[in-house]
C-alpha cells in the first residue's frame, strides 16, 4: 500500500477524473443520472486516494516533497513528469479534493441551463485534473501544462452555462489568463536558458539561481514575466477586471471552483515558483506587489460597495481578499506566507460557499439584484443563517476561518523580510487594516439587504422559494464545518504549511 | 569579360518585366512580362556560368526555360478559363475576392 | 561541381552511383502517379471512383521506404543517414525523412478530405488526384533538395499543379480568380526568387547550398549577395505567405476548393518552409547578421498583421487563411535567431510544421464536413454546431485550442518549441520577438475562440438541430489529425523525431 | 500596582484547581450555545433552561474562583500588609522568577495565574514556544526573548487563561449579571418569534465575553473582542425584520470595526515591540521594563485607544451605543451597559502599563485618554438630558459613565476605574432591567413623555429598585456609585491634598460637571417615568417575579458593593478595623514593583479627601433638586405636561416674540428653574444633542455614505471607466486596426504584385544600406 502510494498515489489521484471523462464520453448524453454517478465516483475516487495520501503524509517532514516521483517526459528540453506533495501544496490539494465532489453533488439537481449534464460534468472533471496537477507539479513545464489545462473547461463552463453576458465574460477570462501565461512561459524558458544548465526542475532552478548563475537584472525581468502570469490569475489590481465578469457570469459551480481553487493557482505560483526560485528579484518586486495588494484590498472593497448584484459583489470581494493573500506573500516572511496559504484555503471555502448561496438564491428568486431581495431569513431561514455565518467568516471574524488569513497577513506586514522597507509595509499594514472595515461594510450591507427585513411583495408568496434542500446540505455542510473548525483550530493548516513557508522565509532572510 | 553588360541587360529586362506585371491589365501581357523576368534570370545565369567557367548556370537556365513553358502553359489555361467565364482577360476585373 | 557539370566536362560518361533506397519514396510516388494516370486513361469513367483510394494508397506505399530509411538506415544497405546523392545536391537525412513523412501523410489526409467534395461536385476528379500526387512529389523532392536547381524544380513542381487545382471549379468565378491570382503572383514571385538565386550563383559559382554556404563568408554583406539572399528568401516568403507577400493567400484560399485550400495552407506552406529552412540554414549560415533582422521583421509583421486582420474575418476559410499567415509568423520567428542556435531553430520549425499540419488539416476537415450542411463559409452559420454535431464540435474545439496553443493539445508544444528556440541564445532580439509572439498568441486566441463561441455558445441560425452524417473519409481524416494533435500535445513522439541536433549547421 | 522602590521579593503565583480549570467558565455557556443551536427548539422551554443552567453553573464556578482568589489574597498578606512597606517585605513560597534575571513586572501579590497551551505555532520548530500548564508566565520569558533575536524565528500563538484580580472581578460581574438577565428574559422575551435564537446568542455572548476576559494573549483578546461584537450585532438586530434594527446592528458592528483597525494595528505593534509575543504579561513587562520605546508605546496606545473608543462608546465613536438600544432590553442591560461595553475599559486595564507609559500618565496633567474620557463623560451626560426614550437616557448615561471610567484610567486611578466598572455594572443593569420592566408594563414603549408618568403607584417594586439604581448612579452616599465616583475624582489629583499621579485639573472639572449632570438627568428620568400622572393608554401593572427578583437582587448589590472599597480614613472614622478598607483594591490590583523608564515617576494612589466628597455629593444633590423643582413646578401647572410649552428652546422664531413678552411675568416667576435647569437642559443639552445627531452621528453616517459613493465612483469611473476600459479599448483597437489593415486586401492582383515587389525593393534597399 505504502509502496503504491509512494509511486502511484499522486498520479492516480490526478488522473482518476480523466478515467471518468473517458467513461462518460462513451455513454450517450441522455443517461444523465449515470453521468452524474460516474462524475461523482471519479471525483470521490480521486478524493479517496488523496485522503490516503493525506493520511500517509509524514507531517513531521512537511517541508519535504513526499510521494515524489520523477520520470523523464520530454527529454529534448529536460522536462520531467515530476510530482510530489509537500506542506505548501497539501492544503490546496485537499481543498481541491474537497470542493470538486461537493460541486458535483450540488450539480445533482442544479445543472444550469441549457442542461447537458454529460458535457458539464466532463468539463468539471478535466478541470479537477488540471487543478490537482498544478498543485503537485514540480517541473515548470508540467506546471505550465496543468496551469493551462484549466483554462479550457472553465471557458466552456462560463460560455455555455453562464449568464447573460457569458460570451464576453468567457472570452475575457480566457484572453487575460492566456496573456499572463504566455509571458509566464517566456519567463520559464528564460530561466531555463539563463541558468546555463538546462533544467525545468523547480528545486534545481532554485539552487542554480542561488549559486549565482543568473544575473540580477535577468532575474528581475524573469520575475516580472511570472508576476504577470500569476498576478493575472490571482487576480491583482489592475489585472482583476476579468474576475467580476467571469465570476458573475459563470454558473454557480463554475464560480465556486473559480473562487475556491482557480484563483489560488496564481498565488500558489508565487510561493511555489516565483519567490523560491528568484528570491533576490522577489525582494525587489515585493514593495510593488505589496502596493498592488493593498490597492486591491481597498479597491476591491470600494468596488463591492458599488455593486447592485449579489454575485458581482461577492466576485469583487475576491479582489480584496486575494489582496490580503498577496500582502502576506509580499512580506516574504514565513509568517506572511503561512498566512497567505491559510488565506487561500479560507477564501476558497468562504467565497466558494458564498457563491453556492448566491447560486441557490438565484435559483429561487431568479434574480440576484440586491434591491429586489430581502427577507431570506424569513423565507429560507436555514439558508439565511448559512449566509450570515459565511459573511461573518468572510469579513474576517475570529473564530471562523477568514480571520487567520487576514490578521496574520496584516501582522506580517508590520515586519517584512529584511531588505524590505519597514515603513512602507507598515503603511500597507494600516491600509490593509482599514480594508477590514470596508469588508465588514459591504458584507454586512449585503447581509442586511438580502437576509434581513421582510421579503418584497414580488416574492412574498412565491412557492418556488423554499429552504435548503438535501443536495445543498450535503454540498455545504463539509465546507461550513471546515470554516468553523479552521477558525478554531488553525493549526490544522499552519502545522502543515509551517515548514515549507519557513524554508522560503529563510531563503529570503539569508539574502538580507 | 563583358559580365557587367550582361548583368545590366538582365537587370533592365527584369525591370521591364516587373513594370509589365505591375502596369498591364491584360492577362496575357502580364504572363509575357513574367516571361521577360524569367529570361532576364536566364541571361544572368548563363553569363555567370560563363564567367565562372561552370556549366551549372547553363543547366539551371535550361531548367528555367522548361519550367517557364509549363508555367505559361498553365497560366494561359487559366486566363482562357477566365475569358470563357467573363469574356474578358482584364486582371483588374478579377476582384471578387478581397478583404 | 555539380553532377551535370561532370557530364559536360568529362569525355567519358561515368554512371553516377545512385542510392535507390534513399530515392525510393520519390520513385514510388512517381511510378504510382504514372500508374494512376494510365489507369485513368484506360478505365475512364469506370475507374473514377477508385481514384482517391488509389492515390491514397500511393502515398502510403511511399511511406514504406521513408520508414525503412528512418528505422534501418544504417543496416539495410550499409549506407548511413545522412545519405548524400548527386554530389550533395540531394540529401536524405532525418530532417528530410520527417518532412517526407509529413508531406505524404498530409497528402493522404487531403485526399481523404477531397474524396466526397470532388465526388459530389461533378469535377474532373481523376486529374485532381494526379495533380495532388505531382505536387506532393515536388514536396518530397523539396525536403531533400540541397541545390538551387533542385529546390527551384521542387518548388515549381509543388506550385504548378496547385495553380491548376486552385481554379478547379471551372464555372465558379471565385475559383477562377483564385487560380489567376495564385498563378500570377506565384510566377512573379518565382521570377523574383530566381533573380535572387542567379545573384547567389553569380557570387559563388556553384548551385549547391553546401558550396554556397561557406563561400558567402567572404562576401558577407556586399549588396550583390544581399539582394541575392533577400530575393531568394522573398520567393519563399511568398510561398509561406509571410507579410507583405501574403496578399494572394486569403483570396486564393477563399476561392479555391476547400480541400485544396487545406492543401495549400498546410502542405504547400510547409514545402515553402522546408525550402526556406534549407536555403537559410544550409545556404546562408554566414549571412546571419543580414538575414536575422530580416526574418525578425517578417516574423513580427506576419504574426501581428495576420492576427489583426483575422480578427475581422467573417468567413471561416478566410479566417483560417489569415490565421495561417499568423501561424507562419510563429514559424518564421526562430529564423530570427538561426545564426546562434541553428539546431534548435530547425527542430522547432519542423516541430511546428508537423503539429500545425495536423491541427490545421483537422480544422479544415471539420469545416469541410460542417459546410456540407451549412453550405456557407460564414462563421455565423456554424452556430449551434454543438447541438447538431457534438463530436465534430469537440474535435473542432480541440483543433482551435491547439491552434491557440493551449495544453494539452499539440499547439502548445509547437509554440513552446518556438519560444524555446527564440530564448535559447539569450539575445535581446530573441526575447523581444518572444514577447511579440506571446502577445500575438493572445490576439489569435480571440478569433479562434470566436469560432468556438459560435459553435458552442450560440444557437443555430436556422434553428435546425438534427444531427448530421459524416462521411467515412472525413471521419478518418478528423480522427487521424485529432489523434496526432493529442499525442503531440503530450509531447510524445514529436520531440523524438524532430531532434535534429546532429544535422543542422553541418550541411553535407 | 507599580511602585518606585526596588523590589527585592519574588513573584508570587497562586495555584488552585479553580485557576487551572477556569476555562470551564466560558466553556459552559459555549456548550450551552451549541446545545441550544442544535436542539433548542425541541426542548420544553425552547432552550432557555439550557442557557440558564449553564450560566448559573458558570456563575457558581466564577463565585468559587472569586472566593478562592480573595482567600489567596487575604492569606497572602491581606489588608494588613497592603501598605507599601509591608508589601516589599512579603516573600511567599510559590515564587517563580524570570530566569534571565531581567527587570520586569514583579508581583508581590496578585500575580496573574496563567494556564496556556499552544494554540498553534508558525515558524521554525526549534524556536517554537511550548507552554505547559505548569510553566507560568515567567517560564515564557526566556523563550520570548529568543524570538526577539534574529529573523524568522518561531511564533507561538497560545490559548489559555489568565487569572488575576481584574479578570476574576469581571468573571464575577459577567456571570452574575448574565445569570440575572437569563432569568429575567424568560419573562421579558416570552413568546418572542426567535426565543431560542435569543438564548443561543445570550449563551454565545456570555461565552465570548468570558473568553475575552480570561485571555492571556492579545490574540485571544482580539478573538473574544470580535466575538462579543458579533453577538452584540446579532442581538441588536434580534428583530431584523425592521430596518432600523438591522441598521442599528450594522452601525454598531461597523463602528466597532473602525476601532478594530486600531486594535489590530496596536496589537501588531506591541507584538513586535515586545519581542514577538502575544502574551499580555510579557507585553506589560516589556512596557514597564523600558524595552519598548516611548514613541512606539504612544503610537500603540493611541491605536488601542481607537478600539477602546469604539467598543466603550467614547466620543466620537459612541454613536452606535444609543442606537444599539434597538435590541431587547435585557440585552441592553447585559451587553450595552454592564459587560461588553466595558471591554474597552477592561482592555486598558489589561494593558495598563502600556497605556501608562505610552501616555506618560505619571506626573501629567492631561492626556488623550483622560481627555477623551472627560469629554465623553460630560457629553454623554448632556445628551442624556434631552432623550424622550428611557433607554436612550440610560444609554447616554452609560456613555457618560464609561467616559468616567476611561477618565479614571487616564489619570492613573486604575483601581478607581475598575471599581467604577464594577459598581456601574450593578446599578446600570438594575436601571436597564427596571426600564425593561416599565416598558413591559407600558406596551413595550420606551417613550417617557408619551407613555409613562406616575408609574410609582402601579409598579412599586420596579419604582423602588429604579430609585436605588438612580441614587447609586447619581453618587448619593452611601450607595455604590458614590464610592467609586468619589475615588475617581480623588484620583485626578487635582483637588488640593489628594496627591494623585499628576494634577489632572481638566478631567477633574469634567468629572465634577458630570457628577452634577448625572443627578440632574436621572432625576428628570425618574420624574418623567414614575411621577406626575400616567400619560399612556395601557394598563400598567407590576411585572412578575422573574423580572422583579433580578431587579431586587441588583438593587441590593447597588446598595452595598460600594463598601468594598472604602478609604482607610473613613473606615477608621466609623470604627471599623482598617482591614475593611480598600478590599477591592487588594483583590483586584496586583501589587509589585516595576522599573520605570527613568525610574522617577511611579504609580501612586491618591489620598481621599472628605471635603471633595462633600463638594461632589453636594453638587449632585443640588442639581437633582433643581431639576426636581423644575418638574414639580411644571406639574403644578399641568399634571400631564412634560416640558414647558414655551421653554427657552422652543422660543426660536420671530413669530413667538409677542407671545414671549406677554408671558414675561411667567418667566420672572420661573426664572430660576427655567434659566438654570432649563438652560442646561434646553439649549446646552439640545445643542449637544444637535451636534451629536447631526455632526457626530452625521459623520458616521456620512462615512458610510461617502464610502459607498466613493465605491460607486471608483467602480464606475475607474474600474469600468479606466481599468476595464483600457482592456476593452486595446481589444477594440486591435480589431479596428484589423479593419484598417483589411484595406490592403483590395482584391486587385496588380496591387498585390505592387505591394510584393515594393516591399521586396524597399527591404532590399534598407538592408543594402544597413549592411
Amino acid at each position: 500500500m505504502q509502496d503504491f502510494l509512494d509511486n502511484w498515489g499522486i498520479t492516480v489521484m490526478v488522473f482518476a477524473p480523466l478515467v471518468g471523462v473517458v467513461a462518460m464520453m462513451l455513454l450517450p448524453e441522455r443517461e444523465e443520472e449515470t453521468h452524474k454517478l460516474i462524475a461523482l465516483v471519479a471525483s470521490v475516487a480521486s478524493a479517496i486516494v488523496g485522503l490516503l495520501l493525506l493520511v500517509n503524509f509524514d507531517y513531521d517532514r512537511s517541508g519535504v516533497m513526499q510521494f515524489a516521483r520523477t520520470d523523464t517526459w520530454i527529454s529534448v528540453v529536460n522536462a520531467d513528469y515530476s510530482i510530489g506533495l509537500d506542506g505548501m501544496s497539501l492544503p490546496l490539494v485537499a481543498l481541491t479534493l474537497l470542493v470538486t465532489p461537493l460541486v458535483i453533488i450540488y450539480s445533482w439537481n442544479h445543472i444550469p441551463s441549457p442542461g447537458n449534464a454529460k458535457a458539464f460534468l466532463m468539463l468539471m472533471l478535466v478541470l479537477h485534473t488540471g487543478m490537482l496537477g498544478t498543485f503537485v507539479a514540480r517541473d515548470l513545464v508540467l506546471f505550465f501544462v496543468f496551469f493551462e489545462v484549466v483554462l479550457l473547461p472553465m471557458y466552456f463552463m462560463i460560455g455555455v452555462w453562464g449568464g447573460e453576458q457569458r460570451l464576453y465574460a468567457a472570452i475575457k477570462f480566457f484572453l487575460y489568463t492566456l496573456f499572463g501565461s504566455a509571458l509566464m512561459l517566456v519567463s520559464f524558458l528564460a530561466l531555463y536558458w539563463s541558468t546555463g544548465s538546462q533544467t525545468f526542475s523547480i528545486t534545481g532552478l532554485a539552487e542554480l539561481v542561488a549559486d549565482g548563475d543568473v544575473a540580477r537584472n535577468t532575474q528581475l525581468l524573469i520575475f516580472g514575466g511570472m508576476f504577470l502570469g500569476f498576478g493575472i490569475k490571482v487576480p491583482m489590481f489592475p489585472f482583476h477586471t476579468w474576475l467580476p465578469d467571469a465570476h458573475t457570469q459563470a454558473p454557480t459551480q463554475g464560480s465556486v471552483i473559480l473562487a475556491a481553487v482557480l484563483l489560488k493557482l496564481g498565488t500558489y505560483g508565487f510561493i511555489r515558483i516565483a519567490i523560491p526560485i528568484l528570491p533576490e528579484a522577489a525582494v525587489s518586486w515585493a514593495p510593488w506587489i505589496g502596493l498592488l495588494a493593498v490597492i486591491g484590498i481597498i479597491y476591491g472593497a470600494l468596488g463591492c460597495l458599488a455593486q447592485t448584484d449579489m454575485k458581482r459583489l461577492i466576485a469583487f470581494s475576491s479582489v480584496a481578499h486575494m489582496g490580503y493573500v498577496m500582502l502576506g506573500i509580499a512580506t516574504l516572511t514565513d509568517f506572511g506566507i503561512n498566512a497567505a496559504i491559510f488565506g487561500m484555503v479560507a477564501h476558497g471555502l468562504i467565497t466558494g460557499m458564498l457563491f453556492f448561496i448566491a447560486g441557490s438564491v438565484k435559483e429561487r428568486y431568479h434574480t440576484l439584484e440586491i434591491a429586489r431581495l430581502g427577507g431570506l431569513l424569513v423565507q429560507a431561514p436555514r439558508m439565511g443563517w448559512i449566509l450570515g455565518i459565511t459573511t461573518m467568516a468572510s469579513l474576517g471574524l475570529p473564530g471562523l476561518a477568514g480571520f487567520w488569513g487576514e490578521f496574520p497577513a496584516i501582522l506580517a506586514a508590520y515586519q517584512p523580510a529584511p531588505g524590505l522597507s519597514e515603513e512602507l509595509f507598515r503603511v500597507y499594514m494600516v491600509i490593509a487594516a482599514i480594508g477590514t472595515v470596508l469588508a465588514a461594510a459591504y458584507l454586512l450591507w449585503l447581509l442586511q439587504r438580502t437576509a434581513f427585513g421582510t421579503p418584497s411583495e414580488e416574492f412574498e408568496d412565491d412557492p418556488h422559494i423554499h429552504d435548503t434542500v438535501f443536495t445543498e446540505w450535503v454540498a455545504w455542510t463539509p465546507m461550513l464545518i471546515l470554516i468553523v473548525v479552521l477558525g478554531f483550530v488553525p493549526s490544522l493548516i499552519f502545522d502543515v504549511t509551517n515548514e515549507p513557508a519557513s524554508m522560503v522565509g529563510e531563503v529570503i532572510a539569508a539574502l538580507g | 569579360m563583358f559580365l557587367n553588360q550582361f548583368l545590366l541587360l538582365a537587370a533592365a529586362l527584369f525591370c521591364i518585366g516587373v513594370y509589365g506585371v505591375l502596369a498591364r491589365r491584360n492577362g496575357v501581357l502580364v504572363l509575357m512580362s513574367i516571361e521577360l523576368i524569367l529570361n532576364s534570370v536566364n541571361i544572368n545565369l548563363v553569363a555567370f556560368g560563363a564567367y565562372h567557367g561552370d556549366v551549372s548556370g547553363q543547366v539551371f537556365a535550361l531548367f528555367i526555360i522548361g519550367v517557364a513553358a509549363a508555367e505559361v502553359g498553365v497560366g494561359l489555361a487559366i486566363v482562357l478559363l477566365i475569358y470563357r467565364n467573363r469574356r474578358s482577360i482584364d486582371v483588374a476585373e478579377a476582384n471578387l475576392l478581397k478583404g | 561541381m555539380s553532377v551535370l557539370a561532370q557530364v559536360v566536362s568529362q569525355p567519358e560518361f561515368v554512371r553516377p552511383h545512385i542510392d535507390w533506397h534513399a530515392f525510393a519514396p520519390e520513385l514510388i510516388l512517381l511510378g504510382w502517379g504514372a500508374l494512376v494516370t494510365i489507369v485513368d486513361i484506360v478505365g475512364l469513367e469506370r475507374t473514377r471512383r477508385f481514384m482517391p483510394g488509389l492515390t491514397g494508397i500511393g502515398f502510403l506505399l511511399a511511406m514504406v521506404p521513408v520508414l525503412t530509411l528512418w528505422a534501418q538506415g544504417d543496416a539495410f544497405d550499409g549506407a548511413t543517414l545522412p545519405r548524400v546523392l548527386f554530389d550533395g545536391a540531394y540529401v536524405v537525412d532525418h530532417y528530410a525523412l520527417v518532412l517526407k513523412g509529413l508531406f505524404l501523410i498530409s497528402g493522404y489526409v487531403v485526399v481523404l478530405l477531397s474524396t466526397n467534395y470532388m465526388a459530389e461536385g461533378d469535377y474532373h476528379d481523376s486529374e485532381y488526384y494526379q495533380l495532388i500526387a505531382a505536387s506532393v512529389l515536388g514536396m518530397l523532392v523539396m525536403t531533400s533538395a540541397r541545390d538551387l536547381v533542385s529546390i527551384f524544380i521542387a518548388l515549381e513542381l509543388v506550385s504548378i499543379p496547385a495553380y491548376l487545382m486552385a481554379a478547379w471549379r471551372k464555372r465558379d468565378l471565385a475559383s477562377n480568380e483564385a487560380g489567376l491570382k495564385y498563378m500570377l503572383m506565384g510566377v512573379f514571385a518565382s521570377g523574383i526568387m530566381l533573380y535572387g538565386m542567379s545573384m547567389l550563383y553569380g557570387a559563388v559559382g556553384d548551385t549547391r547550398l553546401s558550396a554556397i554556404g561557406p563561400a558567402l563568408a567572404e562576401f558577407s554583406s556586399s549588396p550583390f549577395v544581399v539582394i541575392g539572399a533577400l530575393f531568394t528568401i522573398f520567393g519563399f516568403a511568398f510561398k509561406v505567405s509571410a507579410v507583405p507577400f501574403h496578399t494572394w493567400a486569403p483570396d486564393t484560399y477563399e476561392g479555391a476548393p476547400t480541400p485544396l485550400t487545406a492543401f495549400l495552407a498546410v502542405s504547400s506552406k510547409a514545402a515553402g518552409f522546408v525550402g526556406l529552412i534549407s536555403i537559410i540554414l544550409f545556404g546562408l549560415p554566414e549571412l546571419s547578421e543580414v538575414v536575422q533582422p530580416l526574418m525578425w521583421i517578417l516574423a513580427a509583421a506576419t504574426m501581428t498583421i495576420g492576427n489583426l486582420i483575422a480578427l475581422r474575418q467573417e468567413n471561416i476559410v478566410r479566417m483560417l487563411a489569415y490565421s495561417g499567415i499568423a501561424q507562419a509568423g510563429y514559424m518564421l520567428a526562430p529564423l530570427a535567431v538561426y545564426g546562434d542556435v541553428p539546431d534548435s531553430v530547425q527542430s522547432s520549425i519542423v516541430t511546428y510544421l508537423l503539429i500545425y499540419a495536423a491541427m490545421n488539416l483537422g480544422a479544415f476537415a471539420v469545416v469541410i464536413t460542417a459546410a456540407r450542411r451549412t453550405r456557407s463559409g460564414d462563421i455565423s452559420s456554424f452556430g449551434g454546431m454543438l447541438n447538431w454535431a457534438p463530436g465534430l464540435t469537440a474535435a473542432m474545439v480541440a483543433f482551435l485550442f491547439s491552434l491557440t496553443g493551449i495544453p494539452p493539445l499539440g499547439g502548445w508544444w509547437a509554440k513552446f518549441q518556438i519560444f524555446n528556440a527564440l530564448i535559447e541564445p539569450g539575445t535581446a532580439a530573441g526575447y523581444a520577438l518572444a514577447i511579440v509572439a506571446a502577445v500575438n498568441s493572445v490576439i489569435a486566441a480571440f478569433y479562434y475562440l470566436n469560432v468556438a463561441k459560435q459553435m458552442c455558445f450560440l444557437p443555430a441560425p436556422d434553428g435546425d438541430n438534427s444531427p448530421i452524417k459524416i462521411p467515412a473519409p472525413l471521419n478518418s481524416a478528423i480522427a487521424l489529425t485529432l489523434v496526432f494533435t493529442l499525442i503531440s500535445g503530450l509531447a510524445l513522439l514529436v520531440p523524438d523525431i524532430t531532434n535534429f541536433t546532429e544535422l543542422a549547421g553541418s550541411a553535407p | 500596582m507599580f511602585a518606585v522602590e526596588e523590589f527585592t521579593g519574588e513573584v508570587v503565583v497562586y495555584s488552585s484547581w479553580f485557576y487551572d480549570n477556569v476555562w470551564l467558565i466560558p466553556a459552559l455557556p459555549a456548550a450551552s450555545f451549541l446545545i441550544i443551536l442544535l436542539f433548542g427548539k425541541r426542548l420544553p422551554y425552547k432552550g432557555a433552561e439550557v442557557g440558564i443552567t449553564a450560566v448559573l453553573a458558570a456563575f457558581g464556578l466564577a463565585l468559587l474562583t472569586t472566593f478562592t482568589w480573595i482567600a489567596d489574597i487575604e492569606t497572602d498578606g491581606g489588608a494588613e500588609s497592603h501598605s507599601e512597606e509591608a508589601m516589599a517585605a512579603s516573600g511567599p513560597e510559590l515564587a517563580v522568577e524570570a530566569e534571565d534575571g531581567k527587570e520586569g513586572l514583579k508581583f508581590s501579590r496578585g500575580a496573574p495565574v496563567i494556564n496556556e497551551v499552544e494554540w498553534f505555532g508558525i515558524g521554525t520548530d526549534a524556536n517554537r514556544v511550548t507552554l505547559g500548564a505548569e510553566e507560568g508566565a515567567a517560564a515564557a520569558d526566556g523563550d520570548a526573548d529568543d524570538h526577539g533575536e534574529g529573523f524568522g524565528g518561531g511564533f507561538s500563538i497560545p490559548i489559555g487563561t489568565l487569572v488575576d484580580g481584574q479578570s476574576v472581578m469581571l468573571l464575577f460581574v459577567v456571570t452574575f449579571i448574565s445569570s440575572l438577565v437569563h432569568i429575567y428574559s424568560t419573562d421579558y422575551v416570552h413568546g418572542d418569534r426567535r426565543f431560542t435564537h435569543y438564548y443561543a446568542f445570550l449563551s454565545l455572548f456570555t461565552a465570548s465575553m468570558l473568553f475575552m476576559v480570561l485571555s492571556s494573549s492579545t490574540i485571544q483578546l482580539i478573538v473574544g473582542w470580535e466575538l462579543v461584537g458579533v453577538c452584540s450585532f446579532a442581538l441588536i438586530g434580534h428583530w431584523w425584520e425592521e430596518k432600523p434594527n438591522s441598521d442599528a446592528a450594522l452601525k454598531a458592528f461597523l463602528t466597532n470595526r473602525v476601532g478594530d483597525i486600531g486594535l489590530l494595528v496596536g496589537m501588531t505593534i506591541l507584538y513586535f515591540a515586545a519581542g514577538r509575543t502575544f502574551s499580555i504579561p510579557e507585553i506589560n513587562e516589556a512596557a514597564v521594563a523600558g524595552d519598548i520605546g516611548q514613541g512606539t508605546l504612544l503610537i500603540s496606545s493611541l491605536c488601542l485607544m481607537a478600539a477602546v473608543m469604539s467598543k466603550s462608546g467614547q466620543f466620537i465613536l459612541h454613536t452606535w451605543l444609543p442606537d444599539a438600544m434597538a435590541g431587547p432590553t435585557p440585552v441592553s442591560a447585559l451587553i450595552h451597559a454592564a459587560t461588553m461595553v466595558v471591554a474597552g475599559v477592561y482592555l486598558i486595564g489589561r494593558l495598563y502599563p502600556v497605556f501608562y507609559e505610552g501616555f506618560g500618565i505619571a506626573g501629567g496633567s492631561i492626556n488623550a485618554m483622560a481627555f477623551i474620557g472627560g469629554l465623553t463623560t460630560v457629553g454623554g451626560g448632556l445628551l442624556a438630558f434631552v432623550q424622550r426614550d428611557i433607554k436612550k437616557v440610560l444609554a447616554y448615561s452609560t456613555v457618560s459613565q464609561l467616559g468616567y471610567m476611561v477618565l479614571a484610567l487616564g489619570v492613573g486611578a486604575y483601581t478607581a476605574g475598575m471599581f467604577h466598572l464594577f459598581t456601574h455594572a450593578f446599578f446600570k443593569a438594575c436601571l436597564f432591567l427596571g426600564a425593561g420592566s416599565v416598558s413591559h408594563a407600558c406596551h413595550h414603549s420606551f417613550d417617557m413623555k408619551a407613555d409613562m408618568g406616575g408609574l410609582r403607584t402601579y409598579m412599586p417594586k420596579t419604582f423602588w429598585t429604579f430609585i436605588i439604581g438612580t441614587a447609586a448612579l447619581a453618587g448619593i452616599p452611601p450607595l455604590a456609585g458614590f464610592w467609586s465616583k468619589d475615588e475617581i475624582l480623588v484620583g485626578t489629583g487635582a483637588f488640593p491634598g489628594t496627591d494623585g499621579n499628576g494634577t489632572f485639573t481638566i478631567p477633574f472639572i469634567f468629572g465634577l460637571i458630570t457628577a452634577a449632570l448625572t443627578a440632574a438627568y436621572m432625576t428628570r428620568c425618574v420624574w418623567l417615568t414614575f411621577f406626575g400622572e400616567y400619560r399612556g393608554h395601557a394598563h400598567p401593572h407590576e411585572s412578575g417575579p422573574r423580572i422583579t427578583v433580578p431587579l431586587i437582587i441588583l438593587a441590593v448589590m447597588a446598595v452595598w458593593v460600594g463598601f468594598l472599597n472604602m478609604p482607610t480614613a473613613f473606615v477608621e472614622s466609623v470604627g471599623l478595623g482598617s482591614g475593611w478598607a480598600h478590599k477591592f483594591e487588594d483583590w483586584v490590583e496586583p501589587e509589585g514593583v516595576a522599573t520605570f523608564v527613568g525610574g522617577a515617576n511611579g504609580f501612586t494612589h491618591a489620598k481621599p479627601s472628605l471635603l471633595l466628597a462633600i463638594v461632589a455629593t453636594g453638587l449632585g444633590l443640588a442639581a437633582g433638586l433643581i431639576v426636581w423643582r423644575y418638574y414639580t413646578a411644571l406639574y403644578a401647572k399641568d399634571p400631564k405636561a412634560t416640558e414647558y410649552s414655551d421653554g427657552l428652546a422652543s422660543r426660536n422664531s420671530l413669530a413667538a416674540a409677542g407671545h414671549r413678552v406677554l408671558e414675561q411675568k411667567y418667566y420672572l416667576d420661573h426664572l430660576y428653574t427655567d434659566v438654570v435647569a432649563g438652560g442646561t437642559k434646553g439649549p446646552l443639552a439640545r445643542a449637544a444633542y444637535w451636534f451629536n445627531q447631526n455632526v457626530l452621528d452625521g459623520v458616521v453616517n456620512a462615512a458610510g455614505y461617502v464610502s459607498t459613493l466613493v465605491g460607486r465612483f471608483v467602480y464606475r469611473y475607474i474600474d469600468q471607466g479606466v481599468v476595464d476600459r483600457a482592456v476593452n479599448v486595446s481589444g477594440q483597437s486591435a480589431s479596428e486596426s484589423g479593419r484598417f489593415l483589411r484595406r490592403i486586401q483590395t482584391g486587385q492582383v496588380r496591387e498585390y504584385a505592387s505591394l510584393m515587389f515594393g516591399a521586396a525593393a524597399v527591404l532590399a534597399a534598407v538592408f543594402i544600406f544597413a549592411f
